[in-house]
């Protein structure tokens, strides 16, 4: 059996309207590892969450680039999103449930905690003024053989 | 909009298919536009189009359900599915928001 | 009224169930713009051919990496696709209808026929050993006031 | 696969929902395997599930009537949208594929 592997990666515009785009390619991206509907929903909504993030926080606003790398290597899916806005001071604080810097913006502080409970493993990169990179991966439940493969 | 209603002091918002932070934003002013300008008491979210919801739901909900609150008012929710019930637990909304379970 | 100004770049494997990926990808970035069905197959037959070029033309049995780059710009979409695999000799021969170099993958020619037909504009730049771009535009019909606005 | 049907001497091939290069090139090995396997004289394709097609399809189709009418075979084409018309003529496929009209 061959091993399943494909890249692929986007940039956008840090238009609020993006959003629904980044989760529409995402899952693109994964359907031909035939994920059941749950596992997309999960992927889908931390994808949204780090995007949101991006747009919101990392630019405000101002329009930057957000990019989104999705990574199927065999039955594991690795997202980062990333930005080059303002950053992060103090990472674990950020990632805190509830700890938010825009409740004027009725942000709830659970987009870390979403992303933590969706995804496998969450890990965040950051610096004051230096943007931010939200790396995160998933392994598929369905068996490869049982998978209709795209690849070739 | 006809997603929002007002039936007596209920106020009736029906949900986006995908309830995002670009879909949040519009929700939260046609609401608050409505609870301001009319004597509401309870807001109920309508689910039954919604297959996606990530945070910046919680976000419009607390939201609706602390300006509300201060009037005495409620926040339900109908038409829940399972995975937006695992979202709402996940936030601690479930403690705030009364879900109407569907009738069989 | 704002000038509505979107853009994206996506770079993904030359694998030939990206084509799809592909089509799916800049279906959602264009919906915004509301377009009607007729404009969004006519984009996605362009990009389609595009894409499958640079798979099978540009990369051959080797896997490389295709980029599409998509801007709108106010009722102009502009649409990129490039590779860098083997490049093209004769411009000129490649765009005639019915000329293609792999009939043995029953191509039939037609590929750049169907992107000038379905496009208001195509461009090939191209030299050998250094890849191919192709650059397509598009007005969408529908008035700008009619659309539903993804951009704020 | 389901797709593919041999009643008498027909191979009905029943086309995907998105016709691409991708998809044309399981079609072209499946259709082939039947074509020199059994008495076929007549390919039908059926485009009632195909909502989109590219160049790719012309290539496919075109095979299969190359390699029919070699054996004086003929290739017919049914449930053929507006769009997949419009592809035929721009293609010049009209001229080689019979179209037969759906009934009303
Ligand atoms: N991409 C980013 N750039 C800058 N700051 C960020 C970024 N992502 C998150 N943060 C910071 O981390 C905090 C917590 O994020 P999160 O848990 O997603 O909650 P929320 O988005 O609701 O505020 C944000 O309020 C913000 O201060
Ligand atoms: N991206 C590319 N890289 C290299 N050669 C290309 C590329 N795109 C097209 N060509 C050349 O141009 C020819 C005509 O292309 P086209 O009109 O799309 O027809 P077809 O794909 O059916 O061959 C191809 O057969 C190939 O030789």
């Amino acid at each position: 059996m061959k091993t399943m592997k494909n890249h692929m990666k986007v940039e956008f515009d840090s238009y609020s309207g993006n959003e629904s785009f980044a989760r529409i390619t995402v899952a693109a991206f994964l359907c031909c590892l035939n994920p059941t509907v749950e596992e997309l929903e999960d992927i889908k909504t931390a994808v949204s969450e780090a995007v949101t993030n991006s747009i919101i926080h990392g630019y405000g606003n101002q329009v930057g680039t957000v990019t989104m790398e999705c990574e199927i290597d065999g039955d594991e899916v690795i997202v980062a999103v990333s930005d080059e806005g303002v950053g992060i001071v103090d990472i674990g604080k950020a990632m805190e449930p509830l700890y938010t810097t825009r409740p004027d913006l009725e942000r709830s502080g659970m987009g870390f905690a979403f992303m933590e409970a969706f995804m496998d493993t969450l890990e965040v990169t950051s610096a004051p003024m230096e943007g931010c990179l939200v790396r995160m991966k998933k392994k598929i439940g369905v068996p490869l053989h049982e998978r209709y493969n795209c690849l070739d | 909009m006809d997603d929002f209603q007002v039936i007596n002091s209920y106020l009736c918002i029906r949900m986006p298919k995908e309830l995002d932070h670009h879909k949040a934003i519009r929700i939260r002013e046609m609401a608050d536009r409505y609870i301001e300008g009319q004597h509401i008491e309870f807001v109920v979210f309508d689910f039954e189009d919604t297959s996606f919801m990530d945070s910046s739901g919680i976000g419009v909900i607390m939201g609706r359900y602390k300006k509300i609150q201060i009037l005495g008012g409620r926040v339900l929710a109908v038409h829940v599915s399972d995975r937006i019930r695992r979202i709402f637990r996940l936030s601690g909304l479930h403690k705030i928001v009364e879900i109407v379970e569907d009738e069989e």
